[in-house]
């Protein structure tokens, strides 16, 4: 296969001995982890800022606006001065605050972040960990970042704040389930919790047209709970602007509240890449069963653009869902999630499990 | 079963009914011509302001420098706010008579409400409204105009 | 510790009261909401108004009659035409003076634009107040539009001042005729976009369909007029029932629904939006031509007596009752405005909903807050 | 715009000789840069300006385009108070709370008229603060009433141009000297 030029696996094999043979095996764990740490710190500040700066782009299009376009080429310099600007801002101590608690819960947030962005396939061999149970771990760390979100609301000493904090908790754990499940009805189908083998699996097609329409069910429903998971509009009861001025980051400022908001974007771009490697087939190019001459200029498309381009498809339709509808109230929140998302998503699961135990997938 | 039909029903038309959101919105976000935004400071050299737009009053003055108030006093009572006020003085003519002319029109722009009374009301057209807008100062103190200042805007469309 | 539980717990019954304003995003401006809640259900609603009290009645009784039209521009700033319209007419019924066709059927186009313009407002904000931001972007891209005819005509945007006693200020910009046709015919393009964001969308169903219901027997009661009591099934259209201006001559309905909740509120306007297209299309092609203003005294003086006249604004009746006592100022000038009457019945309709529900009872009451403190 | 386009550069002269210390230009250059082109106002409206406030963040006008279009509705995370409408009395220690809770730094706009000097209320009424720069310190003014959507956007454009003047000690020399 043409694509597997694009094969990382010798080159971090090729990091990996050519420091082990310079220092002592600790060492070199030691080195490896920092220069990941490193890269990683480095990924999530220039997604971060992209983000924020995509997001604002894409809403001004949407709107009949521009946009930010007065620093640099189309304003992609916006976003720096913003961080900029809030490094430099002013951190208020709030009265009765629980200070320890109140400082700790953004670096809580972030901290979910570093821990899910490390288990993702962004290429092949290009991983920071290769879990044999990367969904499972992925949905127990990212479902740590509430934590987060309750610190900050309880500690704050602020009413909204304290509304906020208790819905996003209530929702979180609601959807919490629907993700895992819908998630489950892959692992179901592709037979791995190893986030690289689902990946391998997908190199004859996507898992969204070899699942058949349970797969197109489960991704929808992944989605949308996806979305109010990471308390994005139309599910962004949490901060609710219209209700609880800015809900559990209402007392944060400068530094402390960027953390939070980009947190919110990256925790957007982990759902969208999550969707993307499970049911949109990774870093894997788009193949048309037989057409040899397209799959093969298909191929020469490095992985990680593919990746990226999958990943950015996802957030896009994301961001539209924030831009396009009206917010939900907490109770609707909930019906959605027990009363619809739920039950279809377990007939789900039974229906691809058939499918798999009669063998008429692809 | 009825009810699992109107379950489904309602799922149906649910989504049919974001999805026609959507389609709206992103049928927006695909038709970049659709943009109506002005850019407001780069265009400003070709801006066309409409001609009854209230920027700010002003005294027109003739290519003499002459303009047309006699200093009756008419718009500062008319105005509603105390925003104008006249102050005039006597002069004596060159035949011996006394004559009240302007010494000093006082616009206080921090304060117009732009209710058009005074252009309105004044008897000589010596008021208008000219278009520029752009007021905005760090010092407050610079809002309070001296209207009828030597080389002030030249006599224009007044007449109307 | 005990102390600072105090602050939180008000009472016994662990009511959690949080204060909604003087400065929060829905609250359309300066108004405090003190909100008494058991976990996301609301007991009980006081509203605190006069954070914007800026004494406009006491003010009107230091200014002649002309003066006091820019007054009431400030008062409800949306339908600020209407408002002018209403002094205006108050004035001129005092004084008996026969108002030419031509200036009736400007009032009337102008009102009619001011409440399209209004209802654009509302369906931005109401839709912003319920989460879907987009919706505030296209209203007011739409009402930019409207602007322009008012500021091509009239020299103000939102802030006219374009009534005086005895007709108005300046003649119509001769593009008039023009600017309003292209905005209706591109408003009726955008308005089915405008059903298909919101007003059936599933969400948009869920938050407002049953929220807040307000029976007509209570709407008369409580005196709520305008689009939010037409939506109760009360009768209330000035413009039907005591035409003013040039709305004896032009065919309308009044859009009334029953059910008087939320959802109906937000659709009496919407509706609205149509039925003012309706009247401006039926006047724009047959202004009469004449002379755009009375000649007037330069000092009005009102005989001695009350005058009293009402038009409807965009939000409900507006009364405007004048005491004169023969002198160049008035006596005493007292507005009857909408909003004050309509917020009367807040806490009236949200009691047992959720804090959510509060947001979109009040933002479908569609109040403008310098019109209630005045 | 270029600078002589732009009104008023007497005072702004006045202020940039009020603080400069060459050893921190290029910091406060880059720092300035950041808050001078990530100005978020505070979702704080009373009356009349505030619509036309909306109304500049609406398509045709477009705030975003200068990066302003972050309303945040916490005083905490707001950069600049645009105080659009009248403040009357009642409202005024509430205005200066929200002055307080803002985060340094923070700036002020006073929008229209019954900001600057009470406006339209300025002669009869009884309850009306004649200018909010008796409350809060104020940078810039943009009379009008209300004033266009242009002129808010020239208003910030010209306080873009005050915080590039200023430097990390002349806001701590400005922040000491007001007593409010």
């Amino acid at each position: 296969m043409p694509f597997d030029i694009y094969d990382f696996t010798s080159f971090t094999k090729w990091i990996d001995t050519s420091l082990e043979n310079a220092m002592s095996p600790f060492w070199t764990t030691v080195t490896e982890m920092a220069i990941a740490g490193v890269l990683f710190i480095l990924f999530y500040a220039v997604v971060g800022l992209f983000l924020v700066y995509a997001e604002r782009k894409v809403c001004a299009f949407v709107q009949n606006r521009l946009g930010p376009n007065r620093l640099g080429p189309y304003g992609i310099f916006q976003t720096i001065a913003d961080l900029i600007k809030l490094l430099f801002k002013e951190l208020i101590p709030i009265k009765n605050a629980d200070r320890f608690l109140f400082n700790l819960a953004p670096y809580i947030v972030i901290i979910v972040n570093f821990m899910v962005l490390g288990a993702i396939p962004y290429a092949k061999g290009l991983h920071a960990i290769d879990f044999n149970i990367g969904i499972f771990y992925i949905i127990a760390v990212s479902s740590m970042s509430v934590i987060g979100v309750l610190l900050a609301g309880w500690s704050s000493n602020n009413k909204y704040s304290l509304i906020g904090a208790m819905r996003s908790g209530a929702q979180i754990v609601s959807y919490e389930l629907s993700v895992g499940l819908s998630l489950i009805t892959m692992v179901i189908f592709a037979g791995s919790m190893q986030l690289s083998v689902i990946v391998e699996a997908q190199r004859t097609g996507w898992f969204i047209f070899k699942g058949h329409i349970p797969a197109f069910i489960a991704f929808v429903i992944y989605i949308i709970a996806g979305t109010a998971e990471t308390n994005r509009g139309p599910f962004d009861l949490a901060e609710a602007e219209s209700e609880l001025t800015a809900g559990y980051h209402t007392e944060y400022s400068g530094i402390k509240f960027a953390f939070f908001y980009l947190a919110e974007f990256i925790n957007m771009f982990i759902v969208a890449s999550i969707a993307a490697t499970i049911f949109l087939g990774g870093w894997m190019p788009f193949h048309i069963g037989t057409w040899e001459g397209f799959n093969r200029i298909m191929d020469f498309v490095p992985p990680f653009i593919w990746y990226l381009g999958k990943t950015f498809f996802v957030i896009w339709v994301i961001m539209l869902f924030k831009w396009t509808f009206p917010r939900l109230r907490i109770d609707q929140l909930l019906t959605l999630e027990w009363k619809y998302l739920l039950p279809i998503n377990l007939v789900n699961v039974l229906i691809m499990a058939f499918i798999v135990l009669m063998g008429w997938h692809f | 079963m009825r009810s699992i039909i109107n379950y489904l029903k309602d799922i149906f038309w649910g989504v049919m009914s974001l999805l026609k959101g959507l389609k709206v919105t992103a049928s927006y976000f695909w038709r970049p011509g659709a943009i109506v935004t002005e850019k407001y400071p780069e265009n400003r050299k070709y801006l066309v302001m409409f001609e009854r737009c209230k920027g700010e009053l002003i005294m027109p003055h003739n290519d003499k420098n002459e303009h047309n108030c006699i200093s009756c006093g008419i718009c500062q009572m008319s105005c509603p706010n105390g925003s104008i006020e006249v102050i005039p003085k006597t002069i004596d003519t060159e035949d011996g008579k006394k004559k009240r002319i302007l010494d000093k029109h006082i616009y206080r722009l921090g304060q117009c409400t732009f209710c058009g009374l005074c252009v309105k009301n004044c008897p000589t057209h010596a008021l208008a409204f000219s278009t520029k807008f752009e007021h905005a100062v760090f010092n407050k103190a610079l809002l309070i105009k001296v209207l009828n200042k030597p080389g002030s805007q030249l006599k224009k469309g007044v007449e109307q | 510790m005990e102390e600072k539980a105090k602050d939180i717990i008000t009472d016994e019954q662990q009511e959690y009261i949080i204060n909604i304003g003087p400065q929060h995003p829905s609250t359309h401006g300066v108004m405090r909401l003190v909100v008494s809640l058991k976990g996301e259900f609301v007991l009980n609603v006081e509203p605190h108004i006069g954070y914007i009290h800026r004494g406009i009645e006491k003010m009107c009784e230091s200014l002649t009659y002309p003066q006091i039209i820019h007054l009431t521009d400030r008062m409800d700033y949306l339908s600020a035409h209407i408002n002018n319209e209403a002094v205006c007419l108050a004035v001129e019924k005092a004084l008996e003076v026969d108002i030419p066709d031509r200036v009736k059927v400007i009032r009337t186009l102008m009102s009619e634009l001011t409440r399209i313009q209004s209802h654009e407002l509302f369906w931005a904000s109401y839709g912003m107040d319920l989460g879907g931001q987009t919706c505030y972007f296209y209203g007011l891209r739409d009402r930019e539009m409207v602007l322009d005819i008012f500021e091509e005509t009239t020299g103000g945007r939102m802030i006219v001042s374009y009534n005086c006693p005895g007709g108005v200020m300046y003649d119509l910009h001769p593009n008039f005729r023009k600017r309003v046709k292209e905005f209706i015919k591109h408003f009726r393009k955008v308005l089915p976009e405008y059903d298909d964001i919101l007003t059936n969308n599933v969400i948009f169903h869920g938050r407002t369909v049953g929220i807040g219901p307000l029976p007509l027997k209570e709407a008369i009661a409580y005196g709520i007029t305008g689009p939010s009591g037409r939506a109760s099934g009360f009768s209330c259209d000035v413009r039907k029932h005591e035409p003013y201006s040039a709305y004896d001559r032009v065919k309308f309905n009044e859009v009334l629904f029953t059910e008087g909740d939320s959802y109906h509120r937000y659709l009496a306007r919407v509706e609205e939006m149509r039925e003012s297209m309706d009247i401006i299309e039926q006047l724009i092609d047959n202004i009469p031509e004449g002379p755009y203003a009375v000649k007037m005294k330069p000092v009005i003086k009102l005989p001695e007596g009350e005058y009293y006249q009402r038009v409807e604004t965009a939000r409900g009746e507006l009364g405007v009752f004048i005491i004169s006592d023969g002198n160049k100022l008035p006596y005493r000038v007292k507005f009857r405005t909408p909003n004050f009457a309509n917020l009367s019945v807040l806490n009236h309709l949200v009691k047992g909903f959720k804090i959510a529900d509060l947001i979109a009872i009040f933002g479908s009451l569609d109040f403008v807050i310098p019109d209630i403190d005045r | 715009m270029k600078y002589d386009e732009f009104g008023d550069n007497e005072s702004l002269e006045l202020l940039r000789e009020s603080g400069s210390n060459v050893l921190l230009t290029t910091i406060d250059d880059v720092i300035n840069w950041g808050r001078k082109n990530s100005l978020w106002p505070l979702t704080f409206a009373t009356s009349c300006c505030g619509i036309e406030m909306m109304q500049t963040g609406a398509p045709k006008h477009d705030f975003a385009r200068f990066g302003m279009e972050v309303y945040r509705a916490s005083p905490r995370q707001a950069d600049v108070i645009v105080v659009a409408g009248t403040i009357v009395k009642k409202m005024a220690p509430v205005l200066k709370r929200l002055y307080d809770q803002m985060s340094e730094p923070k700036y002020v706009v006073a929008m229209g008229a019954c900001t600057i000097t009470g406006g339209p209320f300025f002669l009869h009424s009884y309850s009306v603060v004649n200018g909010v720069d008796k409350i809060i310190p104020v940078d810039v003014y943009i009379p009008g009433c209300p004033p266009r959507p242009q002129a808010l956007l020239y208003g910030m454009l010209q306080l873009q141009r005050l915080i590039e003047t200023q430097t990390i000690e002349s806001r701590k020399k400005r922040n000491a000297s007001h007593n409010y």
